[in-house]
């Protein structure tokens, strides 16, 4: 890379105390009024659109594009992108760079992936072993009757929100659903057009677990019930 | 005293009490979503509070004497409103009211000689200090309500890390053990999926003379009517109804099969009578 | 605190220079031969049990305990702590500390929180503007004034039966406590041995969404409550 240095208002917390401190500059492309009037700029809070990035990356379960981060945070997408690489490097332990008598810093427990087109926090690969560890700390081979009770309630009503099935078993049910996901059982299937809610339905491995070709294939359920073509409504109501 | 307060009444629309909850904007729109309130109010004690704290007293005994008109015209406007009363609810607001009419009444007889004179007099001071101990106890909830809220708003700010770990780790999950057939699935499922029968919540009977009625028992009733009978008007559902009660409870009942997909209605023209068809099989 | 500083083999990347590089050390509790034999000790490979702590963070999807992760890395429980203490300081933007000279560093855009018995990573607060973006999954909904007074009479009461809320509510609190319980914020703690009625509790989702540490962090109620030793078991007397 033959970048400059990144400039100071988004690397403030450089390793190295800063010998020739940089004047407050504005990002080159950003005329300076074009941010949001009202609230405070990124640049003024602790941290910059350095920090600002780092939030969104540390919550964000998916790759994020520069070009979503660029229109999110209203800066261009060469400054975001600079910082992305700028806070891979950082996290695989490379200091600011220009002071080489500076002992290099070990690097973090995560680093930045690009992959995809976007950006990612994942673990540390070699910490695999231990990430494995706590991730399968307690999992057994069998399903919890909390998550087949959850996937029941799926199966017969995908494509179907959280909030619904929470209503209808009478828990909460994030974590088992997370774990029938992780488990390869059901899947996020399209979002709710109202309330952006992500509804899930089964998945292949789940038919084939069960030995049916397809989910209308599973067995009618008591004629109390409404069946999956009845859909209810009712529980809706309740949110 | 009724007149004056109706015309306030009037000035003071009953929804506008509601929106001026202070510490939550979206109030209005979350209510509808959580809970069936009590129209505006969640109960005689918030009433209460919102109708002193308008006028900007303080919870005294001459604040409760004050309001008391306009409680009691708050429950009317809404039993005009409702046409009926949900007997659970109204019972907490007619204690209230008797209460604060007690009140009232000891405030303007003549002071007497200030000495408790007989049982009646006892009754009404321990019916107040009942009151006021309530209604203290549920403000002292409301305030920390108020607290929790600005609490989970400010923590709202904040977003936990909540991301999977990469694929390459959970595919060490151990192997599945599937072992439930389609049926014992499905099983699973009529379980899970039918209605739950709500563990009643223990509610002080003692005074009331008539029996509680629950919905699942007329339900049953229902369904045994339906099946005999394949289709019948609500009316005819309801004509051995005992009680007001029971009445009520039939109606909730005919809503909780519907969702269940088990009757269907069948209406000629609005507001003829309602025709009611078995739709769900025999099991 | 009065700790000695933290021991190098988990704080390699102090920001500043190290003028003395400690000895290779083991932690003082963690007899050498105990960790697994086969793999790696965690304090050979780079960032060591510090960033071993990070990557594990990375995936937990709830506060994770000292405890767990001193059991899943096979560390003493104290050194488990201190490391999350440091991490938490350095994300804050506190450097080493013994080397007063250099200038603080900015802090980053995530935070380490020690709330509901656990440790997570969040996003920093300031901003949730820029993150909120991201995380949209339809959680955020409001709890409505009712719910919100049922939750205040659950968490200051607990282990309390629907009939208790009810009397001090005054109003039936059925359908509210049912959809705290579906969003996870209260769960039936046990039996009444007398009434048979089930108790309600808060849960660790209520802490987490509160952002306080346990149940007796909560905000004290005597102030808004005059003379509530008298008042108090009220509600006991007369349901």
């Amino acid at each position: 890379m033959t970048e400059p240095p990144v400039p100071d208002e988004f690397s403030p917390d450089a390793e190295s105390p800063d010998p020739e401190p940089q004047p407050e500059s504005t990002p080159s492309q950003d005329p300076a009024g074009e941010s949001g009037a009202g609230s405070p700029a990124l640049e003024e809070l602790p941290g910059g659109v350095r920090a600002a990035v780092e939030a969104i990356l540390m919550v964000a379960d998916q790759p994020v594009t520069e070009d979503h981060l660029a229109a999110v945070l209203e800066r261009p997408k060469d400054l975001v992108q600079r910082v992305l690489v700028d806070l891979r490097r950082e996290y695989d332990g490379y200091t600011g760079g220009n002071s080489p008598t500076i002992e290099p810093a070990a690097p973090r427990g995560f680093e930045l992936r690009n992959i995809a087109g976007g950006w990612r926090i994942y673990s540390r690969k070699h910490f695999s072993s231990v990430v494995a560890d706590f991730v399968l700390d307690g999992r057994s081979s069998r399903l919890s009757q909390a998550a087949l009770e959850t996937l029941a309630v799926i199966a017969y009503r995908q494509p179907v929100s959280r909030a619904r099935v929470s209503a209808i078993r009478g828990v909460a049910v994030d974590s088992v659903v997370r774990t029938l996901v992780q488990r390869g059982l059901v899947v996020e299937v399209e979002t709710d057009p109202v309330s952006g809610a992500a509804l899930y339905g089964t998945t292949a491995l789940f038919l084939e677990k069960l030995g049916v070709g397809s989910v209308s294939e599973l067995p009618r359920i008591a004629p109390h019930l409404p069946g999956i073509e009845a859909l209810g409504e009712y529980d809706d109501t309740t949110f | 005293m009724a007149v004056r307060s109706s015309e306030r009444a009037g000035e003071q629309p009953v929804l506008a009490l509601e929106q001026a909850d202070p510490y939550e904007p979206a109030a209005a729109d979350a209510a509808q979503v959580f809970a069936v309130q009590l129209v505006n109010f969640s109960g005689p004690f918030d009433l209460l509070l919102n109708l002193i704290s308008r006028r900007e007293l303080d919870v005294t005994e001459i604040a409760l004497a004050e309001v008391t008109d306009e409680f009691i015209a708050h429950i009317r406007r809404v039993q005009a409103a409702e046409g009926q009363w949900k007997l659970d609810e109204a019972s907490e607001f007619l204690v209230v009211a008797a209460t604060l009419l007690d009140l009232k009444a000891a405030r303007l007889l003549p002071a007497g000689t200030g000495t408790v004179e007989d049982e009646a007099d006892i009754a009404v001071l321990e019916a107040r200090d009942l009151l006021f101990a309530r209604l203290l106890q549920y403000r002292a909830f409301k305030e920390m309500a108020r607290e929790l809220f600005h609490r989970f708003d400010d923590e709202a700010g904040r977003h936990p890390r909540d991301v999977p770990p990469a694929a390459e780790i959970t595919t060490l999950l151990p192997a599945l053990h599937w072992t439930s057939t389609p049926e014992e699935f499905a099983a699973l499922a009529a379980r899970v999926l039918a209605p739950r029968s709500e563990a009643p919540l223990e509610v002080e009977t003692g005074h009331l003379v008539s029996p509680v009625v629950s919905v699942s028992e007329q339900s049953a009733v229902l369904e045994e009517l339906l099946r005999a009978g394949g289709r019948m008007t609500f009316r005819q559902l309801t004509e051995d109804a005992a009680s007001a009660a029971v009445l009520v409870a039939r109606f909730l009942a005919l809503l909780e099969l519907f969702r269940d997909g088990a009757v269907s209605f069948e209406q000629a023209a609005p507001l003829d009578g309602l025709v009611v068809l078995w739709s769900a099989g025999d099991d």
